[in-house]
């Protein structure tokens, strides 16, 4: 019955809260989570969770996956909300992504590039062939790995951090000029997103898009429904140092560093109507955390919907209301999730309208049945 | 290094009302303007709450943006106080604000969150309805870029919604919307007055009360003001109407508790398979109910 | 102990002060015409009013030079030309000397907010008030509004949705005149 | 007495201290046994993150960051005084408010700095551990093309 189905709804809540909270536990001997393992074995999920949040807070992120059981959505919800009870207490002076401390650094349009290519920790390489050996662990190993890792790692003069691939090719003339420095950027947490909006509230959308809804969109553009055709001219994974002005001296001071994913993508070339000599042109993806699926699909995706802002859009990647509006994985959750509550009372107005608009057809069918 | 995690405890604690201060008085500037311009979604940089997008979130930071220690709460969904949302939504103000009474009963608050219906009981010039809206953009369905509805909406221009309504009239014999029925606001703005049954609607017209329609994942909050002009879209030859709720022999159905003949019912199946109705308001037909036994 | 000690000594610039106030504020704009008082708010209504509104996200003209520079700087906003400005204050005895932005008919929320401070409100020329808010018509009297403000405002209202809205103030009430409100100046 | 050649500027101790356990680096603020006064309350709450892109030169902003920062006078028994803050990407107020008195004590050589040099050295040994590990990430994974390119000549 209906009613029962709404009556007592405080009971069936502290019950679901009670209920979600045992299947986490599973057992009596399961063992809890630590947040510390959470961090760095899961730290692609952790870097999913930041950048999709809009907030880096590894530590937050880590125990809002364990929280949330693994859900990115969910986990990534609780940093958002979390945000909103915080104070905003400044805005950093723009930061050099060429500081940053490199753990991973590659390009696919040149192999030599100045500062050579570091692999890095990836996966591109490795065969998805599943490891029987992670099945049961030995814990001394597992505590063995780091330090054989680094025992077998050669001397090495390598610097912290590296010059851009696009800087060697913007001196060649192949690129278009750096544009000056405007004023603040466009803030998408603060003012509402009114179309045409500026490069910079997309960049800033996607930096904290849902992964998979970016990757969906630049899939589409990369398939045959937009001509990109992006070359990673270099993708790039480290620490960023953050500097922000010494409240005594005021001077540059190291407050702390963020894990980042960096995507610079060249494109076809294009003239401009004025006849100027043709460059190639650019596409930039960025995101909190290591997420390289993320940042590409990003450049793509920024190079896709400077275009449609130029050109008009001739593809739903093109288009930045489309694209801008449909790749926040806070906001489209939440509209699945909303499908899940009570709709007694549009659902009743809608049997009164199909009941009132069948009576009305229905007698004509009937009338056809007599006759016939 | 630091492998003892730690978090900051120190700065643990929520401020009343949970979100910080700036956040409220966006909101209230963008409540101000939305009373100004009857019916004009007004954007607004909502801010992530603890619950789904979906699951009222505009309403709850339009609550939360007017909440002070001396107010009466009451938080319905679906007609009921007792519903899942109603329920969580009520038990989240309550902990971020010490010091607000909660209700049940539709007089006795000053500040009412609703989802889905408007009170049967009429409100007074000393209540504001805050109401939870999922989709605030009456032209969607005409229109998908936003800009475009922005541009049709400043000019009053609904020439293609009015199309609509009438294709469905052709079809149909009838117009089909059942609820979220377009309306229009001191003859200007159409809105999308949240999913409420037609039965609501004409309680937007000449309000004593303020209403406030908040949408959290569209970002926009707009405003019937008290005493103003709410009219439903319709044509000459077909009226708006609400939904009926006759038997087959013309009779107008009661609800089975407390036998109210003028109130939206909910339709339920008993057992046998029986048809039944009770009142969608439970605050309603629960105190009805009372003064019978009173009586 | 801090330098924020002397800020939240005056209640205005305290959350719950601005709360209870933007509840007036409310009724104000609900029921246009309607006299609130700001007197419990420690300071002028000018002021009250405007820490209860202002942050720095919007800008606010004050031709006249109204506010004291302390409280300038507490509001945070950043100063705009009283014909950009989000929020304008001013003295109401003067002759408007400016026209404030209306908005678009996209955005017709850019339209300013003029808060005008008048010798006395409630006692002198009644205007008669009619629109939404209002069941059919009421009176707010006035003393000390220069004649043209209701000249001017009617021009800027008469492009509906463009407008822009007021808030008449004296030293503790105040009232509001939503660009929807229509003015009949009554002679006495 | 001074500090030792090498030892990091003054625009690296807060990051640096910030490597150590918290609890360090509070019970070595705590014991020295200053007046300290806030000149802004210690607060924490978040920074807007603000990048140029590399491809075009827009400023954009990535996402937020953490912040917690402090801004201390102390002042000394005898009478001596200094100045000392602390920005960390961090949320803990009070923790910033730890490592502003120690940068005002070790900026002034005020009484007690060696203890508080002594803890920024040690934040400087767990850096260069941690620079070490990724300098191994890139050391090992350094793609060799004048080797392939040879093979491919054969």
């Amino acid at each position: 019955m209906g009613y029962v189905a709404i009556k007592g709804g405080k009971a069936a809540i502290e019950g679901a809260a009670a209920a979600t909270d045992m299947l986490r536990a599973g057992s009596e001997y399961a063992e809890p989570l630590v947040l510390d393992a959470i961090e760095g074995q899961l730290r692609l999920l952790v870097s999913r969770v930041v950048s999709e949040g809009g907030l880096y807070h590894p530590k937050l992120a880590a125990l809002a996956i364990k929280q949330f059981q693994g859900d990115t959505l969910e986990a990534a919800f609780a940093l958002r909300a979390y945000r909103s009870t915080k104070p905003r207490l400044l805005e950093t002076p723009p930061q050099n992504t060429a500081h940053m401390r490199v753990i991973r650094r590659i390009s696919s349009a040149f192999k030599d590039i100045p500062g050579g290519q570091m692999l890095g920790p990836t996966y591109d390489y490795a065969l998805r062939l599943l490891d029987l050996g992670l099945v049961d662990e030995n814990p001394e190993d597992f505590r063995a790995i780091a330090r054989r890792f680094l025992a077998d790692a050669p001397d090495s003069e390598l610097p912290d951090s590296f010059p851009k691939v696009l800087d060697a090719l913007r001196a060649e003339g192949l690129l278009p000029p750096l544009k000056p420095v405007a004023g603040a950027p466009f803030d998408i947490t603060r003012q509402p997103l009114i179309f045409p909006v500026p490069r910079a509230a997309a960049l800033a959308t996607m930096a904290r898009a849902e992964t998979g809804s970016l990757l969906a969109i630049a899939y589409s553009n990369m398939r045959g429904y937009g001509d990109v055709h992006p070359t990673i001219a270099e993708l790039r994974v480290g620490y960023v140092p953050v500097m922000l002005p010494h409240p005594v001296t005021g001077e540059p001071m190291e407050v702390g560093e963020v894990l980042m994913t960096e995507c610079e993508v060249v494109a076809m070339f294009e003239g401009d109507e004025h006849g100027s000599r043709p460059t190639f042109t650019l596409g930039y993806g960025a995101c909190f955390g290591h997420n390289e699926v993320k940042a590409i699909s990003m450049a793509i995706l920024d190079r896709a919907l400077q275009k449609g802002m130029t050109d008009g859009a001739t593809n739903p990647s093109e288009d930045p209301e489309f694209v801008l509006l449909h790749v926040d994985g806070v906001d489209s959750m939440g509209f699945a999730s909303h499908y899940k509550m009570p709709h007694y009372v549009t659902f009743q107005s809608d049997m009164d309208r199909l009941r009132t608009t069948q009576t009305k057809t229905g007698n004509d069918t009937a009338r056809q049945k007599d006759s016939v | 290094m630091n492998n003892t995690y730690e978090l900051p405890l120190d700065e643990a604690g929520y401020a009343f009302g949970f979100m910080d201060e700036y956040a409220k008085k966006e909101v209230r500037r963008a409540i101000l303007k939305a009373i100004c311009i009857p019916g004009y979604q007004t954007p607004y940089a909502s801010r992530e709450m603890p619950m789904g997008r979906g699951f009222g979130t505009g309403g709850l930071q339009l609550t939360l943006s007017l909440v002070g220690a001396d107010d009466t709460l009451k938080v319905i969904d679906q007609g009921s106080d007792d519903s899942v949302n109603a329920v969580n939504l009520r038990q989240f103000v309550q902990m971020t604000c010490p010091g607000v009474e909660v209700t049940e009963k539709t007089e006795a608050a000053t500040l009412i969150q609703s989802r889905h219906r408007i009170p049967e009981k009429p409100l007074t010039e000393a209540q504001i309805l805050v109401l939870q809206v999922p989709y605030p953009d009456a032209l969607v369905v005409v229109e998908p870029s936003e800009a475009r509805r922005k541009t049709m909406h400043g000019e009053a221009d609904y020439s293609r919604l009015l199309v609509k309504l009438y294709e469905d009239i052709v079809k149909f014999d009838e117009i089909t919307i059942s609820h979220r029925y377009p309306t229009r606001i001191h003859g200007h703005y159409i809105i999308d007055p949240s999913p409420i049954p037609r039965w609501d609607v004409p309680k937007l017209h000449q309000s004593k009360a303020l209403i406030l329609l908040g949408a959290g994942r569209e970002k926009k909050i707009y405003a019937v003001p008290p005493y103003t002009l709410a009219e439903p879209l319709a044509f000459e030859d077909v009226v708006f109407s609400v939904e009926d709720f006759r038997d087959a022999l013309g009779n107008r159905r009661t609800c089975s508790r407390c036998g109210a003949a003028d109130s939206f019912l909910d339709e339920f199946s008993d057992e046998t398979g029986k048809k039944i109705y009770q009142c969608s308001d439970s605050a309603y037909c629960n105190e009805r109910l009372a003064s019978e036994k009173t009586a | 102990m801090t330098a924020m000690t002397d800020l939240t000594a005056l209640s205005i610039w305290q959350a719950h002060t601005q709360q209870r106030l933007f509840r007036r504020l409310l009724e104000a704009f609900a029921y246009p015409g309607r006299l609130l008082d700001a007197a419990d708010s420690g300071t002028t209504a000018r002021l009250a009013i405007l820490a209860t509104l202002l942050d720095g996200e919007v800008d606010l003209a004050d031709p006249h030079g109204l506010i004291a520079p302390e409280d300038g700087l507490r509001l945070m906003t950043s100063a705009a030309a009283p014909e950009q400005a989000r929020f304008v204050v001013a003295d109401a005895a003067r002759a408007p000397d400016f026209t404030p932005t209306q908005g678009s008919l996209e955005s017709p929320e850019f339209g300013a907010t003029l808060l005008l401070e008048v010798e006395q409100l409630g006692t002198g020329s009644p205007l008669l008030l009619t629109g939404p808010g209002i069941a059919a018509q009421t009176r707010l009297a006035v003393q000390g509004l220069h004649p043209e403000w209701i000249a001017r405002r009617a021009d800027w209202v008469s492009a509906y949705p463009l407008g822009v809205d007021i808030i008449l103030c004296d030293a503790t009430h105040f009232a509001a005149l939503p660009r929807t409100t229509q003015i009949i100046r009554e002679a006495l | 007495m001074n500090l030792p050649s090498g030892f990091p500027p003054r625009n690296l101790w807060s990051a640096l201290l910030a490597q150590l356990p918290s609890d360090q680096v509070r019970s070595a603020a705590s014991a020295l046994d200053y007046e300290v006064v806030d000149i802004t309350l210690p607060q924490s709450g978040l920074g807007l993150m603000h990048l140029h892109d590399s491809a075009l030169n827009d400023g954009f902003y990535l996402g937020e960051i953490p912040v917690a920062r402090a801004h201390v006078r102390v002042r000394c028994v005898d009478g001596q005084e200094a100045e000392g803050g602390a920005v960390l990407v961090d949320d803990r107020a009070r923790l910033a408010r730890a490592i502003a008195v120690l940068d005002a004590v070790l900026a002034a050589r005020l009484p007690g700095w060696e203890a508080a040099a002594k803890l920024v050295a040690q934040g400087q040994a767990a850096q260069e551990q941690r620079a070490q590990t990724r300098r191994a990430l890139l050391a090992r994974t350094h793609v060799d093309f004048s080797l392939l390119g040879q093979e491919e000549d054969e």
